[in-house]
């Protein structure tokens, strides 16, 4: 399997760098689903850190996609460039994680899960509020202002199809960073965090450190993908960071099959796709009967496979005998 | 204006308690953030709704005809969340924690589209049940209604009470929330009083539905959303899973969102009661009322 | 005997009240077995409790080579040398029988999130270390051939020295076994005190928490007898067996 | 790292389905929240929308053609938006877009339409950015916040003879924009300003901030916003003993707001663009026409815009003969009289119709006050 296998993995890197170009003229629609579904990947596999991995609930994810945003759009109008930019919400996303993550990593399960949905809720009623700097539920950017647009060398990002690239380059990061740290020693001891938290501190997890690793990488991700949105859709208004957005990100992952990078990404195109599917297929006769259906799948869905469609299950590793 | 604030407070406490008891009783008995429950508060104002619509006649008589609303519905609201139970939350009992959770999500966008698509996704307002007196006093203004309401949910509360600490199905019912396989050993059927925590949780989020609704004077499909968010917080600041903590954590939140309101800035009340809870959770991890469970190792 | 590996110091714990542990004080020996016995409630896993940082005493302190570790966090206790195994079977039942001795590893490398993204060669090697002394380990404690299995599909008694070879894997200087043969027939519980010797053997001092009194008599070199919290008797098996204090906890006056 | 490609690989090419296009039909698309908070509003957009396509359908405008109206859920939000404006512009047999209703999602919609030049109208984004993006197929037939505001201060001021006001808002683009454009214009007239506050959308108990409203004793209560909320405000302002009028914008002129704040709004005021239906032979027609097609169903605010702005789409495709280029350009020029008036548009593509004629609740109707 292994010759054959060696051509797999760049015949479909090919393929997905040469999607958008088959379709660049004649179904705009496809490259901009495929970019939104980009920026879902990413943020549910940043989120997937959290629960996934170490069986922490979080329902106030929407927050740290806001913060990036937000900052990258202010930064953005104050033409900072965008190279600058990332980094920099990447980093507010990590230290606000951080600081959140202080006081509660102590919480147990559903606790936490209410303390992030109350965080979720003060950054979006904060950034409705806060006219002053985030222009309140007008958005950004205010009248007359511009978001300064990306440029990669000589390449000026303004068509979907240079976000997609954007958003391939950095889910492509994802997937990777997420099967490095799986098969590392920190992927180990959040997973061992995940089955039985007390066990882990007494088998030398140092189990808050490293909780806190997660916590922060999730929310860098977070960010990552606010920023990279505000850029791409030009406008952002607080109505995009319900607490609604939020519970999706988590039934995603669940649907898919917490853990799993293939389950994950499974349940975004689920999430995305079908509402999406069910906007054609149902037509303007039945516009209004799309979320009926969709809320019955998900109950479906996950009756037909509690534990996720692609659940994850452990590597085999090939056993070395001592002479 | 103080004692004004204490009785905006006390009314809209007394509502989000008995909103927060059907969440506490359902994490109590299967450790799952039931979400639809919001559902099943807008399902009971518009019972309530249909109720006083469709008997006009009755109002002829309202000493008959609020007792009736009110037991409509209880069972209507009941019956729904027995409903629920049995066809979204049972086959997912063996499941990981978090598959009850996505089920309940999807059970809520479901009722709320079913509801906008039958009824109508305008708001309905709601008719007067019964002519409302003020009484003035300390330059403060009370309507019977308000009293009304703060009467009945302390009356639904004792029953309460009463019913989970001197009966024999509310035993049954603090055993099978304290492990499932033993009361099943003690012969209970717990499936029965799963269902029936359903219906006293659901039937209670009835009546929170139908009060909100008269005293808000009109309801819709989506109406259940936001108080379910401020009831759920009530539950945990409470002590999530203690059903005395429910209605102290409604009556906290409910005074916390009027004061709030009246004397910081009504525009921040829910960044306040939001970062309250935060700092709750933060000192009494279990909630106020809740008992800190240490692990046996 | 060589100098002492442990050093408990007068310590004694109590949960509101109920005072569960008075005025412990003894000491362990470089490569000891330390037998700890006592009717249930005595204050054994308390004791553990204390030894492995789950909860600081009361009053009183714990000194581990020559260092006072009083109330340190359960992690750093272990970093330090103290590894457990706990009384009713803790393993990380969905993770495999090879990742959950590698898990053990954790204190013992150090390759953080950089190293991992990067896959630096210092991670690799690392890496492949942790695979291969947590395959030696399975070796030594006959589990190799179960590597890839899920830890809950293991049977009972492999399970047991799963968590023993998974507390090896921190290379501790003591380890603290808490009922290791529970639930084991004749013939399992010997195989574990064989093990536990050969584990003496590469001098790591075993404190041991055991029911079954041929096991702990046989195997300890010294024992401590605990009732309602206090130190009633100690001394070397036969010393003990012989103490009247003992018989009357056990057996009750006539 | 194989598996996890290949599902992205198989599952992106379910979304390539190319539209078959069928030359024969002429396609109008609605764009708001037909599920959701918002979707009262949008339901009625949609009827508005469906009336104006069966009309012309049954006038024979097009003969040859039918004109069908391809409807979109944005459940007002700005992603769902986007992908629906995406959508639009790969489908070459829709002329034209009614829509969004949110500002939120009709601003970033607004972008993707530029890029085919196809005309959008949209009948309820009153967020002055819209129209200043330098767009050039982007027009509106709702006015921006700062003229309803504006003529609502003078109305208090002057004809009222209103000194002191408390503000409120529903912290939406559209609530809070009138709100401060009152509060500016009614400050600059002299008038006191008792306090600003914001109340949050689908929120129901506002006794707690009106009882501290009630302290400063305003002479009356300024509300942007929704029916809803505004209907509840006035009841409750009155059961606190604060018995002034309410006066707020076009988002409360339905008989929602007289429904579900009941006798307590008997004396409230709102501010409605164009001129009063009653002088208006086309809109009475329309309204009529409207209770025809949907007996017992009410108007929502923007039922009439939306009409209107599906009208005007209609005619340029008309008067362009389906030549979708020419569409822009025609819009930019009309001068359509409608029912809302003589309708034209500024370079910046807002409506000229600057009228704003103000109401008051009489005995359960709302009843049009000449300015003096």
């Amino acid at each position: 399997m292994k010759s054959a296998g060696r051509y797999i993995l760049p015949a479909i890197i090919l393929l997905l760098i040469v999607f958008p170009l088959v379709f660049l003229h004649s179904n705009p629609y496809a490259i901009q689903v495929a970019g939104l579904i980009g920026i879902y990947l990413i943020l549910c596999l940043g989120l997937n850190i959290t629960i996934g991995y170490t069986g922490l609930l979080d329902l106030g994810f929407m927050a740290f996609y806001a913060i990036g945003a937000y900052i990258a759009a202010i930064l953005s109008i104050n033409n900072v460039s965008f190279w600058i930019i990332l980094p920099v919400c990447m980093l507010a996303g990590g230290v606000v994680r951080w600081l959140l993550g202080l006081p509660l990593l102590k919480l147990r399960g559903d606790y936490l899960a209410i303390v992030t949905l109350a965080f979720g809720e003060i950054v979006r009623i904060a950034a409705n509020n806060a006219v002053s700097i985030t222009n309140g539920p007008k958005g950004l950017p205010r009248v007359g202002e511009r978001f300064s647009s990306i440029n990669f060398f000589s390449i000026k990002f303004t068509e979907n199809i240079h976000f997609y690239y954007l958003i391939l380059f950095f889910v492509f990061i994802a997937i990777v960073a997420s099967r490095r740290l799986e098969n590392s020693r920190l992927g180990r001891a959040l997973v061992a965090i995940r089955e039985d938290e007390v066990a882990a501190e007494l088998t030398g997890i140092n189990v808050a450190a490293v909780k806190s690793v997660a916590f922060v990488l999730s929310g860098i991700f977070g960010a990552l993908s606010g920023a990279i949105y505000a850029h791409w859709i030009g406008f952002i208004s607080p109505e995009m960071f319900t607490f609604w957005e939020s519970v999706f990100l988590v039934a995603m992952i669940v649907i898919g099959g917490m853990g799993n990078i293939s389950g994950v990404i499974l349940g975004v195109f689920l999430l995305v796709g079908v509402p999406e599917i069910l906007r054609d297929t149902l037509g303007t006769r039945f516009v209004d009967y799309r979320m009926l259906i969709f809320g019955a799948v998900m109950v479906a869905v996950i009756i037909f496979r509690p534990q996720g469609i692609l659940p994850s299950k452990r590597r085999a590793l090939e056993l070395e005998a001592h002479v | 204006m103080l004692i004004q604030q204490i009785i905006n407070g006390l009314t809209l406490g007394s509502i989000y308690a008995l909103f927060a008891l059907g969440y506490t009783m359902v994490y109590g008995i299967l450790l799952m953030i039931n979400f639809a429950h919001s559902e099943i508060f807008m399902v009971g104002a518009y019972c309530g709704f249909w109720f006083l619509s469709m008997l006009p006649f009755l109002s002829a008589f309202p000493g008959l005809l609020i007792p009736a609303m009110f037991l409509a519905a209880i069972i209507f609201s009941g019956v729904l969340a027995v409903l629920m139970e049995r066809v979204a939350y049972r086959p997912l009992r063996r499941a990981p924690r978090l598959a009850p959770l996505i089920s309940a999500i999807g059970v809520s966008i479901f009722l709320q589209n079913l509801m906008m698509l039958a009824v109508s996704a305008q708001s309905q307002p709601y008719p007067e049940s019964f002519n409302i007196t003020r009484f003035q006093f300390y330059g403060a203004t009370v309507n019977s209604l308000q009293i009304f309401i703060f009467l009945l949910s302390i009356v639904l509360m004792v029953l309460l009470e009463i019913f989970i600490h001197k009966t024999k199905v509310g035993q049954a019912i603090r055993a099978v929330s304290q492990n499932h396989v033993v009361a099943q050993l003690m012969g209970i059927d717990v499936n029965k009083i799963i269902a029936m925590v359903f219906f006293i949780g659901g039937g209670l989020g009835g009546v929170a539905g139908v009060l909100n609704g008269m005293y808000y004077g009109s309801i819709k499909y989506n109406m259940g959303f936001l108080p379910g968010i401020k009831a759920f917080t009530a539950a945990v600041v409470g002590g999530i899973g203690n059903i005395r903590g429910a209605i102290a954590g409604g009556f906290i939140l409910g005074l916390l969102e009027a004061f709030s309101a009246g004397y910081i800035s009504s525009e921040n009340k829910n960044i306040i009661a939001f970062a309250v809870l935060i700092l709750v959770l933060m000192v009494r991890p279990g909630g106020l009322f809740g008992e800190e469970v240490t692990e046996k190792i | 005997m060589s100098e002492k590996i442990l050093e408990i110091k007068n310590v004694s714990k109590n949960f509101s009240g109920l005072e569960a542990l008075s005025g412990i004080s003894f000491e362990v020996g470089k490569n000891e077995i330390l037998g700890l016995i006592g009717p249930n409630g005595a204050g054994k896993s308390t004791l553990f409790n204390i030894i492995t940082g789950v909860y600081p005493p009361s009053r009183g302190s714990v000194v581990y080579k020559g260092r006072d570790i009083t109330g340190i966090p359960g992690h750093q206790a272990v970093r330090a040398g103290i590894a457990r195994t706990f009384q009713n079977i803790r393993l990380f039942s969905n993770m495999s029988v090879l990742e959950n001795v590698m898990v053990g590893r954790h204190c013992r490398t150090k390759s953080e999130l950089f190293e991992a993204f990067f896959r630096t060669r210092g991670f690799r090697k690392e890496e492949d270390e942790i695979k291969s002394s947590a395959c030696r380990i399975l070796q030594d404690t006959g589990l190799l051939k179960y590597g890839n299995e899920l830890a809950k599909n293991l049977a009972y008694g492999s399970q047991r020295r799963l968590e023993i070879a998974r507390a090896l894997a921190a290379e501790p200087g003591l380890l603290l076994l808490d009922e290791p043969t529970a639930g084991m027939n004749p013939r399992e519980s010997a195989e574990l005190m064989e093990m536990i010797r050969e584990v003496r053997s590469k001098n790591i001092a075993i404190i041991i928490i055991e029911h079954q009194m041929d096991v702990v008599m046989n195997v300890s070199d010294r024992i401590i007898v605990l009732d309602y919290g206090k130190m009633i008797s100690t001394g070397t098996p036969l010393e003990v067996q012989k103490d009247p204090a003992v018989i009357e906890a056990y057996l009750g006056t006539e | 790292m194989k598996k996890s490609l290949t599902l992205i690989i198989a599952s992106l090419l379910l979304f390539t389905g190319c539209a078959k296009e069928d030359k024969t039909v002429i396609k109008i698309a609605l764009v708001c929240p037909l599920t959701g908070d918002v979707a009262a509003m949008g339901q009625g957009m949609k009827r508005a929308v469906e009336m104006a396509v069966a009309e012309a359908n049954a006038s024979g405008m097009f003969p040859g053609y039918t004109v069908v109206l391809a409807a979109f859920d944005d459940r007002a939000d700005p992603k769902e938006a986007v992908n629906i404006a995406n959508r639009i512009i790969s489908d070459r047999r829709i002329f034209g877009i009614v829509g969004h209703l949110n500002s939120g999602c009709s601003i970033p919609a607004s972008q993707v339409y530029a890029k085919e030049n196809l005309a959008m109208i949209s009948p309820a984004s009153t967020n002055p950015k819209l129209t200043l993006q330098g767009l050039k197929n982007v027009f509106r037939v709702c006015t921006t916040d700062d003229i309803q505001g504006n003529i609502a201060a003078d109305f208090v001021f002057n004809t009222l003879r209103k000194r002191s006001a408390a503000i409120m808002h529903d912290k939406t683009a559209y609530g809070q924009g009138i709100a401060e454009s009152f509060k500016s214009s009614f400050e600059s007239r002299g008038g006191h300003v008792t306090g600003f506050d914001g109340i949050d959308l689908g929120e129901k108990d506002f006794k707690a901030l009106l009882t501290a409203i009630k302290s400063k004793n305003p002479s009356l209560i300024y509300f942007g916003g929704m029916y809803t909320e505004g209907g509840l405000i006035s009841k409750q302002s009155k059961e606190l003993g604060l018995n002034v009028p309410e006066f707020s914008d076009d988002g409360i002129f339905t008989n929602e707001y007289i429904k579900v704040g009941g006798k307590a709004t008997e004396g409230d005021f709102a501010s409605m663009v164009g001129i009063p239906a009653e002088q208006l032979p086309k809109a009475k027609a329309f309204m009529d026409r409207y209770h025809s097609w949907y007996p017992g169903v009410d108007m929502q605010p923007y039922d009439p815009y939306t009409y209107e702005a599906a009208m005007i789409i209609l005619d340029a495709v008309k008067k362009t003969n389906l030549d979708k280029s020419k569409m822009v350009d025609y819009i930019a020029g009309v001068k359509f009289s409608g029912i809302l008036g003589q309708t034209g548009f500024d370079k910046n593509g807002d409506t000229l119709n600057k009228i704003v004629s103000v109401y008051r609740v009489i005995n359960g109707k709302f009843v049009y006050q000449p300015k003096k």
